[in-house]
């Protein structure tokens, strides 16, 4: 018979090395006399998309397309350290370390805007649409690319170097007392699952995935970490497992270590939720890591509405489920 | 390594007689025992340009299958989904698309491993196999032939595979731990010729339980002359779980897959007897 | 062993040894490494290649068995001034992370629409099922694809 | 008003990817290039009598490395415990022992299974558990003389008698997780050359050039700036490119014969030469008071760390400050520890030491829920951390504490069986 049960799973994830660790990312910049502008950092985009994070917060502080931008990342002899792409940390250190760096040299653009259009203060002086001048006086403006140019001419450079660090605290060996992460992400998943009580596989039905971003710089993206993330989640719930016999993998290959296949992931409803960080770019923080950790709660609760038995170890397979479903009703043995 | 290209059986079966030299089909699993070492074939003699082998057409009483013909083949004709829709289902689920495109049935058999997935179907319709080699042809039953070991002669070509057209309904289920690209863990096929709301004659086959697919004869005994009705059915899963229970022994799959074969025949009958899917609560 | 081939509308003659594959023959002897090697036994789909109109994982075709047959690798599809419908979506949904599997998605789409330009998404999803993914989930991907089958059907 | 933030940008190299433009490490080559592979340990744990590589000496072959050609030959994200190529121990299976560098890689690997090593099976330990007791054989005696056990942080707030007689319902269970790997689609492949400046170029897929530049100077003894590490397309990480593997290797055989080198791991070789997931056993003690608040919790978990160190430290670090789950509990008493075992060592994966105590946490709101009559929901609304909430560790949070939202947001989701999720 075929039993269907909901599960929810709700979990926190401390971003960053943490613990005190020195979490610095680094980022140079050079806007360029034709309006364009390239930004050199050590954070590798190993498919997550993080240099596309870095394209749109220098294109929204200068008022230009992210197209526009050209994010050169991962050479050691041309980009500045930018640690590790892990601990979900490369929108949150690397994004404000290139927050500050575009912020740096375009503080210098506008100083040297203001002189040009008359303004008394640089703050006085908008980036925005490819062109650059007053704020609220549209006859005072030229196109960024002009106005670099000409400042170029007078032997202006804006470019800028800047690091950003996070904030934690090492927790004391003793007690544990601390403040080991910041910022933290946090999460809830539904899942609804169908159990076959005489086979004992589980099919995913529907994954509902909220996750807290502080502030999603690329929703589409989000949503991309959030479905990769569910997905890897339901292989560590359900199907992965490298098996070992005296310390050797008996699975090494992906025929016998299986991970899901299109079939196996169901549709995926992600909901964005934005409690802004105020130490992270625009109020953004993580989502990378936690975005797998709920559904594995969610599934093995679900397990447990659909067929009344509680799986405690992963991954759970339908032997497991069946014979946990004998021990609950000893006459189907 | 020697590699062959012949144009027609003939051509084939020469080029076999030299010591060494194996039939090369789809190959995607022979082209991966190569590379893992577990076999080094001096020649390998590729099937695939024999046009004949490849062809699906009723002959008289017999519908007839070459044995380079593709699980994708067999998946998208009509003459396999009407006269033998067992071996149809098998089809859409084996492997992945691109598996399905090149994998043969032929292969299937020849590779002969316990969980292929080609072979419970051809069982459970009564399936022939018709072999060739320099000493003559040979039609024998499909499951006669798996008793054998080993299962083919040296030189042998397993031509084609013929099923008797006898108005049997068919239907196959199998288990793996996942939805595409599973490895049939249990896989079963049931056959049956009914008249009048009875079951006349039913064939029952079972793969990956044991080193190669088989039928229960006994299972099928059971089940034959009776009323299909609810209780024929349950009689049917058990009668399938005690068949799976005494293949396995005491294997260490056995506890498990003597329960769950209970649900994959549930699955494989329901396909046969229509009455749609049933779920739960 | 002197094989003929057809890639990408041109022709080949090559002189290949028996155990040589297809993927190695596109990837070393026609520097063709937009076909990726993800497990070398047919499972993970990131070699697909399309052969006389089929996917096929080309780890698993020996090359001696693609004489004679007409292949399409990804650098043979689409280009950046005229992209495969495909191609777009995958881009525009936001469909592609790492990467490395996409070839073999844009081949396995490719050749799903052109056998069958308006799937349901159930053919879409086993269309599919034969090429893994370990970033995407896949959301996007079939979203991606039913996306580019609207286009392709109109 | 932002124009570029908050809306779904088109990633810039989508486009190249779709093409199949992109390069990932195996898609480069140089000319003249050798080819390598590596030889690994078949032993969980053993000393090595002898490496004997001259049956191994064929045609063909260009080089044969041993630890000997290493300046410096450990490396290592936390401590530099792991050797490049195994000195007089082996700690697990898969651990490189020597590398072949050859004119083809089939002339590679026909050396390769030539070079004959004597090993001397050593007691080996594959339950962290066993590894924890006393009269277990130290791993790492250099590190840590008289214990596998490499890290334990206890937690302790509030006051556990209290705690307990608060609780009107107490669940104890015991959860385990286990081992996986990452199965990034793109098996590791290097590719490492001197270039006309004389330096080293080490072209990797990487989640950390800098890192990897550091370790490889390291072990070649030259300066940072003679090292180049050019990141590649990179197919797919997870954690599991983070701990170096290929590169080192690679460096220094370029370094040593002045040619180019590349290696490619197969599926088979890339499972047996990264790190995995940490499998954790569980022990949980919940209680919670009559209304459903959380009263009280006591927590062991045990962390395989395998046979090195990677980053096992942090990652038991993570799961004990993880381990309350998301709510505010006043009375805590947990321990984690990371053990050496000489199984496959295990390092970062998504999640980091988070993603195990979850199945624990979150089974056990559940089974409270039960137990109190009171719904999954409600159970967790009562506890969820928020804005002003303490942590276990003893933190206040002062912002950016979406739980609560991110519960209340699947709810219409989840309104009973009938509404489905």
């Amino acid at each position: 018979m075929k039993k269907r049960g909901v599960g929810i799973g709700c979990t926190w994830y401390g971003t960053g090395y943490g613990n005190g660790f020195p979490d610095v990312s680094s980022a140079f910049l050079e806007i360029h006399d034709d309006g364009s502008a390239t930004v050199l950092t050590g954070a590798i985009d190993v498919g997550q998309g993080s240099s596309t994070v870095y394209a749109q917060i220098v294109a929204e502080e200068l008022g230009l397309k992210p197209e526009d931008i050209t994010v050169v990342t991962g050479d050691t002899d041309v980009a500045p350290d930018s640690g590790t792409t892990a601990a979900t940390r490369q929108t949150y250190n690397t994004g404000n370390a290139v927050l500050r760096a575009v912020r740096q040299a375009k503080g210098k653009l506008q100083a040297y805007a203001a002189r040009t259009f008359s303004c008394t203060t640089p703050e006085g002086i908008e980036l925005k649409d490819g062109y650059i001048g007053v704020k609220g006086d549209p006859s005072r403006r030229m196109p960024l690319g002009e106005m670099v140019s000409t400042a170029r001419l007078q032997g202006e450079r804006f470019i800028s170097a800047e690091s950003f660090t996070a904030q934690t605290t090492p927790v004391n060996m003793e007690n544990g007392q601390g403040a080991p992460y910041w910022p933290y992400a946090f999460g809830c998943q539904a899942a609804e699952v169908e159990v076959d009580t005489e086979t004992g596989i589980v099919r995913v039905l529907k994954i509902v995935a909220a996750h807290d971003v502080g502030k999603a710089i690329n929703p589409t993206q989000v949503e991309g970490q959030i479905a990769g993330g569910v997905a890897q989640g339901l292989g560590y719930a359900l199907l992965e497992q490298v098996e070992l016999k005296e310390g050797k993998i008996q699975n090494p290959a992906l025929s016998s270590y299986l991970i899901p296949t299109a079939l196996d992931v169901p549709e995926i409803e992600s909901i964005i939720i934005e409690e802004t960080e105020s130490s992270g770019p625009y109020g953004a923080k993580g989502l990378g890591e936690p975005a797998m950790l709920p559904v594995v709660a969610a599934v093995i609760n679900a397990i447990d509405d659909a067929v009344g038995v509680r799986i405690t170890s992963l991954p759970a397979t339908p032997e497991k489920i069946l014979a946990a479903l004998a021990e609950k009703e000893p006459e189907r043995r | 390594m020697d590699y062959f290209r012949p144009l027609s059986i003939e051509e084939a079966l020469g080029l076999a007689q030299q010591p060494g030299r194996l039939f090369l089909a789809g190959g995607t699993d022979l082209s991966l025992h190569m590379r893992e070492g577990r076999i080094n074939p001096l020649g390998l003699i590729d099937l695939g340009k024999i046009a004949e082998l490849k062809e699906i057409r009723l002959e008289g009483e017999w519908l007839e299958i070459g044995s380079m013909t593709t699980f994708y083949d067999l998946g998208q004709s009509d003459l396999i989904r009407k006269q033998a829709k067992a071996l149809w289902q098998a089809c859409q689920t084996m492997g992945s698309p691109q598996i399905r495109h090149q994998a043969t049935i032929g292969g299937n058999l020849g590779n002969c491993s316990p969980a292929a997935d080609g072979l419970p179907p051809l069982l459970a319709l009564g399936a022939e196999v018709e072999l060739v080699s320099a000493r003559g042809r040979e039609r024998v039953l499909l499951a006669d032939l798996l008793k054998r070991t080993p299962l083919l002669e040296s030189g042998t070509l397993i031509k084609g595979f013929l099923i008797p057209l006898q108005g049997w309904d068919s239907g196959f289920a199998k288990l793996g731990r996942r939805q595409a690209l599973a490895i049939a863990r249990l896989s079963t096929a049931f056959a049956l010729k009914r008249q009048d709301g009875v079951a006349l004659e039913v064939r029952a086959a079972f793969g990956a339980v044991g080193r190669r697919a088989f039928l229960s004869e006994p299972l099928a005994q059971s089940l034959s002359g009776r009323v299909l009705n609810e209780s024929w059915l349950e009689d049917a899963v058990k009668g399938s779980q005690n068949a799976v229970a005494e293949a396995l022994g005491s294997r260490a799959s056995a506890p498990y897959k003597r329960v769950a074969v209970g649900g994959v025949v549930r699955q494989a009958l329901k396909t046969m007897l229509g009455g749609g899917n049933h779920d739960g609560d | 062993m002197e094989i003929k081939l057809e890639v990408n509308r041109k022709h080949y003659i090559l002189d290949v040894t028996e155990d040589e594959r297809l993927l190695d023959v596109l990837r070393n002897r026609l520097g063709l490494t937009g076909t990726k090697e993800g497990c070398g036994e047919g499972e993970c789909g990131a070699c697909t290649v399309i052969m006389d109109g089929k996917t096929v994982n080309s780890c698993l075709v020996l090359a001696g068995q693609a004489d004679g047959r007409r292949i399409t690798t990804i650098e043979g599809v689409g280009s950046r001034r005229s992209p495969h419908p495909v191609q777009k979506a995958l881009v525009e949904v936001g469909a592609v992370q790492c990467g490395f599997c996409t070839p073999g998605m844009v081949l396995s789409a490719k050749a799903l629409l052109d056998q069958n330009p308006k799937p349901t998404d159930d053919e879409i999803a086993v269309g599919m099922s034969g090429n893994l993914c370990r970033c995407t989930g896949y959301d996007k991907i079939l979203r991606a694809v039913r996306k580019a089958s609207e286009e392709v059907a109109e | 008003m932002t124009q570029v933030i908050g809306n779904g940008s088109i990633r810039e190299d989508a486009w190249g990817k779709v093409f199949g433009e992109s390069k990932y490490p195996a898609d480069f080559n140089r000319p003249d290039q050798i080819y390598g592979v590596v030889i690994r340990s078949t032993q969980a744990h053993a000393r090595i009598r002898s490496i004997n590589v001259d049956k191994a000496r064929l045609p063909g072959v260009i080089t044969i490395l041993t630890a000997e050609d290493m300046v410096y030959n450990r490396h290592g994200v936390l401590f530099r415990d792991q050797p490049v190529l195994a000195e007089e121990r082996v700690r697990m299976i898969g651990d490189p022992v020597a590398a072949i560098g050859a004119e083809s890689l089939a002339a590679a690997k026909q050396a390769a299974a030539l070079v004959e090593i004597d090993y001397e099976p050593l007691p080996a330990i594959f339950d962290p558990e066993e590894g924890m007791k006393p009269s277990a054989l130290p791993l790492h005696p250099e590190l840590f003389p008289d214990t596998n056990i490499l890290y334990h942080l206890p937690i302790r707030r509030g006051n556990m008698d209290e705690g307990w007689t608060q609780a009107e319902v107490v669940v104890e269970r015991e959860y385990s997780t286990q081992m996986v790997d990452h199965a990034f689609l793109q098996p590791e492949a290097v590719l490492a050359y001197i270039d006309e400046r004389g330096h080293v170029v080490v072209q990797v897929a990487t989640q950390y050039a800098h890192y990897d530049r550091g370790e490889i100077a390291h072990a070649l003894g030259l300066k940072n700036s003679k090292v180049q590490v050019k990141t590649t397309t990179v197919g797919g990480a997870f954690g599991g490119r983070e701990d170096i593997s290929l590169q080192i290797i690679a460096a220094m055989m370029a370094w040593k014969t002045m040619r180019p080198v590349k290696f490619e791991n197969t599926r088979n070789e890339s499972f047996y030469s990264h790190s995995k997931r940490h499998p954790m056993k569980m022990y949980y003690k919940t209680g919670a008071a009559k209304d459903g608040r959380l009263v009280a919790l006591e927590a062991k978990i045990i962390g395989d760390a395998g046979a090195y160190t990677s980053w096992s430290p942090n990652i038991l670090r993570k799961a004990a400050v993880h381990a309350t789950g998301p709510y505010e509990i006043p009375h805590v008493k947990i321990d984690s520890y990371a053990v050496y075992t000489n199984n496959p060592y295990t390092g970062a994966m998504r999640g980091f030491g988070a993603a195990q105590p979850v199945v624990a946490y979150e089974s056990q709101m559940d089974l409270l829920a039960k137990e109190l009559g009171i719904s999954q929901v409600e159970i967790r609304m009562r506890n969820l951390l928020k804005v002003g909430s303490t942590t276990a560790t003893g933190q206040v949070l002062t912002e950016s504490v979406g739980a609560e939202a991110c519960l209340k947001a699947v709810l219409p989701y989840l309104t009973g069986k009938e509404g489905r999720v």
